[in-house]
């Protein structure tokens, strides 16, 4: 059966290779101009311990791992339960397992769903392709022939993989590869599906870190500063290695309060800067977040979420940080929060991040989450030469008159913005800090002028909720039943209104890059006619349902469609609780 | 402007410090004036940045771009600075109980990076702005307000502590001599690399008879007097001990040539521009794009 | 002219003695049976410097100092204007001003707002009674005539205070406070205001940081920690003095978050724990609040919140903390909100936080402000002896049986509430952690499994929503024209309801003492009928007008009546906001 | 119980510990397991505390009562408890940069109230959790995944600093000596107030070669042979100087009969009652009521 997208999973021990297996058939996937995402999944042990790592390919751009998969490989079957609950088979899904219990460790669990378990001995098979030590390179070759990606486009990436190894190791490959190849076309049937697609221009491989990172060290970034914490700390690795050939500079602080300070110095200093961190590390600057807020210092933050409260679950996506975000540090303190449900959204988000900042002089809130930032997508490469795609906005700085004039750091203009002195200009000098002050700076307590003070702030953030453009929206525009979805969501949500459509039910889907200040407008347009509305996300109490009830009336018939993280949404579960809730009578 | 010759008013902003009459910080703010005049620092070229308390208010008395930031995040607040910009003369400050308290934890590690900073701490053994509580170098059985019963932990001591981290530059001196300070100021400016000074300035509403100046000059040495070799750290270690029982003024350790931050960040970017050297727009096509 | 209530105030410079004169009217009124709240101003200076005290006394209980000034003794001109803001007058109020320039610094302001001013030459008159240091008793006796306060009140009070300094003192002083008593009772007019009030017993004079205090001592904290920061210092510094005469233990810890580690390391132990702060310090709190939230640990955070964001204005009081309280923190981790809005509800509240807090395991956020910290109160005794009103709750722990069965930490029942085990215990050993864990308390990250412990811990809060008793309401039941105040915004509301309820116009007003989870049932029944509404609070943003449409349908016509702070409401602000939004058509 | 005999396996939990094969932290917990039952402490009078990092998942294989909390955290943690129970034997735990990088600022200040705390440092020189980012401690020029052209800021001196502090037994010691470990273990159990071990325990999989056991051993001393006297304090100084260079095992420095935090909050109390005292429920009167 041909198919457009599919999906492959393969779960065993450490030794396995399952992860550099799962990295051969991105690669191969990538060279061929597909579109792919994948994800991994690890025990708690550092090193070792079991893994699974899942792709689902396809001919066109791919945000989601999907619903079920159409091929899973167990090489050992009491690692699958550890991730049983992330790789559920497709209605037709096929499952190729280790055949010899001695390496499954057990038999075949009873009542397994997947339309087929076929049994094979993985390793006796490598054993006798003279390939002992390249059962996962068997492995992929069965992939290859399941999901029908081209032989050479493998054979070739093996090559350059291994001739460096020697001809004996490469042979030792190529032929661990046939093997798994041919047993896997001898064993395939016609109604097991295959993609079919045309080869096209390579794509890129990345995830939303390397995407937040190489799209900052893009957007001009010069000061980074952050603290090691997991799903973040690639973000801060990257640049360690490729801010510096830009001139920028990376400091590994003693903890997330330092690097926020860090940062709050270098923007104070004239420098673009950035921090980022995860849920606890987000805590903890909540502080300077507030002081950044009052000394209108354009900065970055960028929270990779991870499951919370607390340590949580320090490797798995969640979408609960919302209300950190939004409403975290004391005080009026409000600030542009965005959210990236992908590896592209995300890099155009920390353009957008940069130059909200920038222009409105105010910290940036960027969230992404564990599922993006650490499992990798293969898509189009952003063409960020094209400015008008890719914009680079810096800060208003006083003119020569200005500064003559007598400068003001605060002077209250129409727009709220007030050019900002860099240390070093001659005539610029000014007292920063978290004190409320006048438009000079001077500290004050009076009442009224904090009121004007707090009215500066916060007015000059409004225009922001013009940006249509920062408000996606897919689907039927006169649908009667709407969807709302952010963050990781997305990617199921807009998947499950396709599986819905296909079902004849008719609904379309708003997606808000931008979230705070809530660009209402675009929503009130969105939701004129609308009857019924879902509203998606990944956290337990519907944090976004709740912050879109501050600011719009909604449909008497809204249903909060959410569940706490852990596991991305299938879009078939979606599909499930929207047909429970939205589409229900 | 360089070149140019600055004198103290040169320095002096127009908001007039709200410090208590007779508060030792007035002291510091004058030194600081002499010393960046001394030094010929010029006022727009001066980044100044503190933390909480009444000392922290220091930058906003002067025409530095001053930072009144946040409780105990004077030093990295300074650090993002000098990182932004290393042209610019950097200087921090703040109390005992913002330095040492609250903003402990940041002193070790802004001594491993070793910025061009002068950090300065008006230490009176007190929380004066929020009125007369124990602090981390308050006595041991002071009475106060947090401590009715008698403070009975033991202090910090500020000089063993920052040599402890390793730092290059270590002084004390306090307000009862404002010529010495000046100077040490001077020469902490001018030091290449972290240096720390730690300045007795009496508090005179909460603090202690003991720490005003007329007792401080009572108990205070000169090192200069007792030859003192700033380059041997045991003998720095030995005087640090003494911290609160008597009182050395000068600097007690010094050692130059140490890596100053900014060096380390120009070698970095020389060694990542050595390793592969392309245009910003080319960032995702060069790492991302399979080949 | 007699009045029920009336309000007096005094400025000047550091060496007039005004919070000292302030702090004698008091205890006058107090021991006269009446009833009074004060609030005291001063300028940034640590010592000496301008400052301002203000009383409102009255007949019945007071918890707001009201709309315009009654009399208002300026010393010093000069000073007047730092608080010219906060020292409007009524519309007959009377003001007795010094009239030597060269004591006054300036001349009467032109236009200022009074209905007469007297210009007196306090100082000559102090010279002339033989009382040249005793300025601020003359205007004791003055304020003592105008207001009508008994002289023989102040007499004994002067006896008191100055007999151990000597006859000689003592005679200045008496003196002193005559001749201001007889030249205010020889200038005074009938239609001027005065007290017409029958002595009765002696009252307690509190503010709200000395009622956390002393409630919490009496609650049963037993391990306090915490660190310096206006406006909440003196909640700390009382219990220094006063928790180990109860064999409790004070820790000033080394900033807030590690008070905040201290805190829960001693709710762990077994203790009942508390620790106080405002702005600044409860953001830095915010990761080990989620901590405490996930550990399921029982212990209270009280916030005495004054203006921000950042440093914002650290002597003045804002409302503008409540995001933070309901919100901080990563991850889905809600806490009980109880807001106090004086004296008596701060002591009551703390009896209540400690008792949800033990009762449901959980941190609770007790919210107060600046303004009734630093203020004084004066009013009744609480009978903290009458344990219905006052009841003391303690955590549950295992029992022998339990114990014995197999302990397991976080196991569900029912109600979510699992028995604590505490250190020393044998057979209850456990581990406690940030990370997610099954019942028993290991580690995992299984997104099933992680959504049924976010769901013990959020539902287990739900009961809270059903007490009805921490909902006050006040005024007409069957008034379609509704208010809603919160904390500081509570006293000003309810005597603006009542101005304008003289004024024919019928409104009720619903007092929220428990703000999350919200108790949504006794909203509805409140909001029953209503038809126009407004929602009262001291924040730019209108932060409870916000968090309230997230759990409830409000009217259409439902209007947030919010300012920033740094100022308390005035009734007749208050007033004209309501005529202006709620009431206007 | 008391007076029982315990032995290893009363102290071992059921939760097999997750570390990586070889890493030196297994070493740590079964030293701990020894002094413990050596010491004799019922496992439930036992708390035990930890932040995060691979090293502080240690209370969890442990039947004490064990809070694995936040980042950073432990000592404040541990204080809380020692408070609320002085009756408990309270450990705490937890890695270089749990300790001394985000912890930091924590750790001069329990030294300052002395608690009855025996506080492990398992410095592995790196962190090991969040996969091999250099650390506070990590040696200059190292290479890692945040530091890709090599480590330019200079590591925290561990011993140096909590010496500066004050405490009053300072002890370092290394997976490549088990007995000896546990013997120093054993000793700050028994010793009365703060006592800090920094225990050099090997990554082996982000540790550099030079960390592990088999060099640790190589380059270790022992201080009980080279006649070290743990009294002298600048002595002990001169060894701590010598962190990272050479692996000086044993106690640097103890000082007995420091007042312990229980002490002082007894005396606070025992003087507050002196001071006046009365039944929970006449708090407000007594206080507020005028008279
Ligand atoms: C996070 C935070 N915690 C607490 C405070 C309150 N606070 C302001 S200054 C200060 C201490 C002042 O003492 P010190 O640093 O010694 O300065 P000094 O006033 O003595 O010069 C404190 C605790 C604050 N502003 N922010
Ligand atoms: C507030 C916060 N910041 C960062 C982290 C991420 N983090 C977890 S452990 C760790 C460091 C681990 O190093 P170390 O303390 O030396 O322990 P090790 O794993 O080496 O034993 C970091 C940065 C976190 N959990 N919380
Ligand atoms: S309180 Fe003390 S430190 Fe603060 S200004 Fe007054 S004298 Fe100086
Ligand atoms: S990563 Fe290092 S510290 Fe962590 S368990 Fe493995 S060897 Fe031990
Ligand atoms: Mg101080
Ligand atoms: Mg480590």
């Amino acid at each position: 059966m041909k198919v457009k997208t599919l999906a492959v999973a393969m779960v065993g021990s450490g030794g396995d290779g399952v992860v550099t297996s799962g990295d051969m058939v991105l690669n191969a996937v990538a060279e061929e101009g597909l579109y792919a995402i994948a994800g991994k999944s690890f025990g708690p042990q550092i090193r070792g311990g079991e893994s699974s790592m899942r792709v689902r390919v396809s001919t066109t751009p791919v945000d989601n791992t999907g619903s079920g998969l159409d091929y899973l490989i167990v090489l050992n079957w009491r690692d699958y339960h550890r991730f049983s609950g992330e790789l559920n088979m497709a209605e037709n899904g096929v499952i190729f397992c280790e055949a010899d219990p001695k390496v499954a460790m057990e038999g075949v669990p009873p009542g397994i769903k997947a339309k087929e378990v076929v049994p094979v001995e993985f390793q006796k098979l490598a054993d006798a392709a003279g390939a002992k030590r390249a059962k996962n390179v068997l492995t992929i070759g069965i992939l290859s022939a399941l999901a029908n990606i081209r032989k050479e486009r493998f054979l070739s990436s093996l090559d350059k993989k291994f001739t460096k190894k020697g001809p004996e190791v490469l042979e030792m490959n190529r032929n661990a590869y046939n093997a798994g190849y041919s047993l896997a076309k001898s064993l395939r049937k016609e109604t097991w599906p295959e993609l079919e697609y045309a080869p096209s221009a390579p794509k890129m491989i990345t995830d939303a870190n390397y995407a937040v990172a190489a799209a900052a060290a893009a957007a001009g970034l010069q000061v980074f500063a952050g603290y090691p914490i997991t799903p973040s700390t690639e973000v801060m690795q990257w640049l360690a290695v490729n801010l510096p050939r830009f001139g920028g500079t990376v400091v590994q602080a003693e903890d997330e309060i330092a690097a926020m300070a860090m940062v709050c110095g270098a923007s104070f200093a004239g420098a673009k800067a950035m921090t980022t961190t995860s849920g606890p590390g987000m805590s903890l600057k909540a502080e300077l977040i507030g002081m950044a807020s009052i000394a209108e210092l354009p900065l970055v933050i960028v929270n990779v979420q991870r499951g919370g409260p607390s340590t949580g679950l320090p490797t798995k996506g969640e979408q609960a940080d919302l209300n950190q975000a939004l409403y975290s540090a004391h005080g009026d303190a409000p600030r542009p929060v965005l959210a990236a449900y992908d590896v592209l959204s995300a890099v155009r988000l920390t353009f957008e991040a940069f130059n909200l900042a920038e222009t409105y002089q105010t910290p940036v809130v960027l969230l992404t989450d564990a599922f993006m930032a650490l499992g990798k997508q293969v898509c189009e490469l952003p063409d960020l030469a094209n400015k008008k795609l890719y914009p680079v906005s810096y800060r208003k700085v006083p003119t020569a008159e200005e500064l003559k004039a007598g400068y003001s750091r605060y002077k209250r203009y129409a727009d709220g913005i007030s050019p900002m002195s860099i240390p070093g200009t001659e005539g610029g000098s000014y007292l920063a800090s978290g004190i409320e002050h006048d438009e000079v700076g001077r500290p004050i307590s009076d009442a009224t002028l904090h009121h004007v003070m707090n009215a500066k702030r916060i007015e000059k953030l409004q225009p922001i909720r013009k940006r249509a453009d920062l408000v996606l929206t897919f689907g039927d525009a006169d649908a009667k039943d709407a969807l709302i979805a952010w963050g990781g969501s997305v990617g199921p949500a807009r998947e499950a209104m396709e599986i819905l459509k296909a079902q004849g039910k008719k609904t379309k889907l708003l997606v808000p890059l931008l979230v705070a200040p809530l660009p209402t407008e675009s929503f009130k347009a969105f939701l004129k006619g609308v009857e019924r509305l879902g509203v998606i996300e990944l956290n337990y109490q519907g944090q976004l349902a709740a912050y879109l009830r501050t600011e719009l009336d909604l449909p008497k018939a809204t249903h909060a469609i959410h569940r706490s993280g852990g596991a991305v949404w299938q879009p078939q579960e979606l599909v499930g609780r929207i047909k429970e809730t939205v589409l229900a009578n | 402007m360089e070149g140019c010759v600055f004198t103290k008013k040169d320095y002096q902003s127009e908001l007039k410090p709200i410090w208590c009459p007779g508060c030792g910080d007035f002291g510091v703010l004058s030194c600081i004036y002499q010393a960046l005049a001394a030094v010929g620092v010029p006022p727009h070229r001066l980044a100044f940045l503190s933390g909480i308390g009444c000392s922290s208010r220091i930058p906003g008395y002067t025409t530095a771009y001053g930072f009144n930031s946040v409780h105990g995040r004077s030093l990295p607040m300074a650090i993002g600075v000098k990182v932004a910009n290393p042209e610019l003369t950097v200087l921090a400050a703040g109390g005992d109980g913002d330095g040492f308290s609250i903003g402990g934890g940041h002193i070790s590690h802004a001594v491993r990076r070793n910025p061009d900073i002068t950090y300065i701490v008006m230490d009176n053994h007190i929380y004066g702005l929020t009125k007369g509580q124990a602090g981390p170098t308050t006595v041991p059985g002071t009475i106060s307000v947090t401590t009715p019963y008698g403070l009975s932990e033991t202090p910090v001591n500020p000089l063993l502590q920052v040599l402890a981290s390793g730092c290059g530059f270590v002084a004390q001196g306090g307000t009862h001599d404002l010529k010495g300070l000046t100077k040490m100021i001077e020469e902490g400016i001018r030091y290449k690399g972290f240096a720390f000074i730690d300045v007795h300035s009496p508090c005179v509403t909460y603090g202690r008879e003991e720490d005003q100046s007329k007792e401080l000059k009572a108990k205070s040495e000169l090192l200069a007097d007792l030859n003192h070799d700033p380059s041997d750290k045991i003998a720095a270690y030995r005087i640090a001990e003494e911290y609160g029982k008597k009182l050395y003024c000068g600097v007690l350790y010094r050692k130059d040539g140490l890596t100053e931050l900014a060096t380390m960040h120009k070698q970095v970017q020389k060694n990542a521009k050595a390793a592969g050297d392309y245009p910003r727009d080319e960032v995702f096509k060069r790492n991302f794009l399979v080949h």
